[in-house]
């Protein structure tokens, strides 16, 4: 039995989906978010969540709005400094699982959160990489969320400000990149995988009722589905009510202080 | 050897025109009180280093104080943009502002260096990234044994840099507790440091021999701010409050709204303004 | 995901012979028995790492476990000599044993730098220093920016690490107080890690969120011990015995009272026998 | 009104002198872990005492018989990694004064650890130089305590585990090193000091009762005496009651356990 979803629920849902019990999972702010927390809350109850500020292993009540709320620390295994997370958990090799989110992505999940137009003359000057850099190259592999739309499923990026699998093929292999990259982005539309063999994104799972044009509508360039595509499988209703509970648990801690 | 004074002093004394100055504090624990300060003695040519500029940041850019600054993410965090910091970048109001940018890891590591006194930093880090091709301050080093070659960053030695903490003792040791991110660094990396305090006790008590601890003698000033990291937070003090965070958006959006609102929070204000926020409460209480 | 599991377990499958083997622990929390574990099951050809081999390395070198070392210490501290490691390298008795000597500066930034996933590390040290010319390990790396020249020394990576630990809870994670010296590095640097620990406990309740905690997803196995790092000790648990310390010195001097200590205290032992130096009482008890 | 002491106690307590309340001091194991612990319990109570195990602004009430005991970290006000110890307060120029011992020293302050005879294949193999060559290299200053024996200060080193002053003169300033270096060598009978040109160890203070020749006949080169010497104050009886006391506490301590 199933309820109504929007295309944001059916988003963090799928990506809660991704991760499992054993991952020590890199989360950003927002979408990753969320869809950590989910995941936590309902099929995989281990996961590590591990977030920039140093929180390591923290189980949040409500969503943090920042990546350094106190939550996140009150509710951690246990606080690291800035550098020693960056150094020992992320460079270290520790991290199974980044999760990231951009303002623009291109056909070879490459991020751009730097600058719309010229960097040294931006049109919009957007936040910047942050962690994004060296979560791309040193996590595990990399989930990215993000809604599909137009602006932000790109042909071309005016900037790299993290590489996914840059140029397609074994292009990170010969950067000396031993970590997968992005090995799947969930938006609200659909799901992608990178080709097997070019790395282009190809859509390979359909969230219900939306059409092979919708997609093809909302994405900057000429989309690729896979030879087999699904549907992907509608939210369960403790899914559902799970991220509900947390998104009212949030907006209700955010409004009050 | 620290000096327990106020914080008119301490910014008089520590923070001149043109220094390079950090003001840290990885969400928690920012120095807003201290950065009113800055403003209300009118420094100028600042050039200003943080991981995340944050709204402190956008004030100080937006009243002009800053030459140029050094920064990983310059948004304001689960709200959006930092509309000064854009309008200084893209519109160059009230004055262009030189921009040297960095990941994250970079920065950490940069801090961590100055803090080791070490010229330099390494890291595995802007592999395949855009920012290697416009900041020259993106070099690398080969490993003398594997050859692999690693990025490197130039260490980061601010003259000053101006952190907030949970508490001194009356020798002005100081004790640092939750979300540390790179303060430690920040003041062991800096010629001169301030750190604002919520409180000064009789006997600092760590809970525990490995507690985050600065030492008297590494610190230029200690100064009683209580509620000095408003509108960030102080862990076992009082929350982040995400309302103002999410307010701010609104009052930086527009330069007018914004100059009205520094005229009458910080250049109307003084130090003790931020006592009000300092009500003990658990960090996390909504 | 950490194994929770005996120390013969531990041993059997964590530590091979001609392993590159780093047990750690800086006067504190050296962990005895399982060095004990190793010599009962008679392992081979190790490198062994250690700033300040200590008498456990002094154990394993005088039964001839060890091919190499790579130390910045060898003696007993405040008492003399580690007489295994001279007779070995004055006289090859049981075997010649290669070594690899470093500061402690260099060997410290060296687990750094393998906890960090570098290939090196880079320090202020070895100025006129002979070691530099004895020991091909020890290059140099020019800054990009300033042109100074540091010393490099490779990244320590272990194929397993030994530590022991005030307590770990059931899931394998673990606590770790007082002096902590290079025991997280050790372990984070090592492809495999095996942690004895004092206690396991429900709830591992660190004293604060900066505690020094290793998580149950960087270790290998943790081993319940308790007394484990006897003659060394366990803040918050018990002592150092400094007179076994100063009792060494004779047992140690002669290689047949030395294989006689071996044989009735390590051979004829278990783990269990530790147990009996676990009782509670301050780490500062005489 | 001084009472009898012996020459060890008079290196001890010369040793203590030389430190002030702001000294920030780096102390290895024996005479100087006594030394600065004397200083610490008579006219220098502010003074921070530092131990390469992490234990800092540690006051022990008994004097550790390795630099890890447990008193260190129970007295400190806190406690770092060995790595942070180090990097961030020894390299990161936060120590005014390091005291060293050794088993060797020479003319300029070098001083062996290490080895007696051929590296690879040494007469007497010494524990080596732990802290002792960065020690050297980054505090402020540098305090020698050592009993002056013809074995001891020796014509020449076998192995340079630290360095002084090198072959003398500028030779620290020529090898990028603006620290002091060794500024004073406190031993059982006499006081050296560093040239201020040669940086040649030169008698500057003899201890009460001893004389030329007895300096002469114990130090393995032609020793220098300064040009005015002076003879070093008797130890009062509040610092000799200190000492002794301190000694006798720590005897009891490292019996029993």
């Amino acid at each position: 039995m199933t309820q109504d979803f929007t295309p944001t629920e059916m988003m963090t849902i799928a990506a809660a989906r991704a991760l499992t019990n054993d991952d020590v999972c890199f989360v950003g702010i927002g979408a990753p978010s969320a869809a950590c927390n989910v995941a936590r809350l309902t099929h995989a109850p281990d996961i590590t969540l591990i977030y920039e500020s140093g929180t390591i292993g923290t189980k949040p009540d409500v969503l943090p709005l920042s990546i350094g709320d106190g939550e996140l620390c009150d509710t951690a295994l246990f606080t690291v400094s800035v550098p020693e997370m960056f150094r020992y958990w992320l460079q270290g090799g520790r991290i199974t699982t980044g999760f990231l989110g951009g303002a623009q992505i291109d056909r070879f999940a490459n991020l751009n959160t730097t600058v719309v137009g010229p960097y040294d003359k931006p049109k919009v000057r957007l936040p910047g990489g942050g962690g994004a850099p060296e979560i791309a190259s040193n996590c595990g592999q990399i989930f990215i969320t993000m809604a599909l739309t137009n602006r932000g499923f790109v042909d071309h990026l005016d900037f790299i400000t993290s590489m996914g699998h840059g140029e397609g093929g074994d292009h990170r292999a010969r950067l000396g990149m031993k970590t997968k990259g992005p090995t799947r982005v969930i938006t609200d539309l659909c799901i992608f995988e990178p080709d097997p063999v070019t790395r282009e994104l190809t859509v390979v799972s359909l969230h219900k009722g939306v059409t092979r044009e919708q997609i093809k509508e909302n994405c900057g360039w000429p989309v690729r589905f896979a030879t087999e595509t699904v549907e992907t499988p509608v939210p369960t209703e403790t899914e559902l009510s799970v991220l509900r509970d947390i998104n009212a648990r949030t907006k209700r801690a955010h409004e009050a202080a | 050897m620290a000096k327990i004074c106020t914080l008119s002093e301490a910014i008089e004394e520590n923070v001149r025109d043109g220094d390079t100055l950090a003001m840290e504090g990885f969400t928690h624990l920012i120095p807003y009180a201290a950065g009113h300060e800055i403003i209300r003695q009118n420094r100028r040519e600042l050039f200003l280093v943080r991981m995340t500029p944050d709204l402190i940041y956008d004030q100080l850019i937006g009243v002009g104080a800053a030459r140029g600054m050094k920064f990983s993410w310059g948004g304001n965090p689960g709200v959006g943009s930092l509309h000064r910091f854009r309008d200084a970048v893209e519109n160059q109001w009230p004055r262009p502002l030189e921009i040297e940018e960095h990941s994250h890891a970079a920065m950490a590591n940069a801090y961590e260096a100055g803090a080791a006194n070490l010229p330099f930093a390494m890291l595995r880090g802007y592999i395949g990234a855009d920012l290697a091709k416009v900041n020259p301050n993106i070099k690398s080093v080969t490993c003398p044994f594997t050859g692999e070659v690693l990025a490197a960053v130039p260490a980061i030695r601010p003259d000053v840099s101006i952190i907030h903490a949970q508490r001194a003792d009356w020798q002005g040791n100081v004790l640092i507790e939750g979300i540390t991110g790179v303060q430690k660094e920040a003041v062991l990396a800096a010629s001169r440091s301030i750190v604002t305090v919520e409180e000064i006790v009789d006997e600092l008590n760590p809970p525990s021999p490995n507690a985050v601890v600065l030492p008297r003698w590494a610190i230029s000033a200690v100064v009683h701010v209580p509620g000095g990291a408003f509108p960030s937070y102080a862990h076992g003090y009082y929350a982040r409050s995400n309302a103002f965070y999410i307010a701010w958006d609104k009052i930086a959006r527009d330069r007018d709204s914004f100059t009205a609102w520094i005229k009458a929070n910080v250049l109307a204000g003084k130090p003790e303004d931020f006592a009000r926020h300092a009500v003990r409460r658990a960090a996390n209480a909504a």
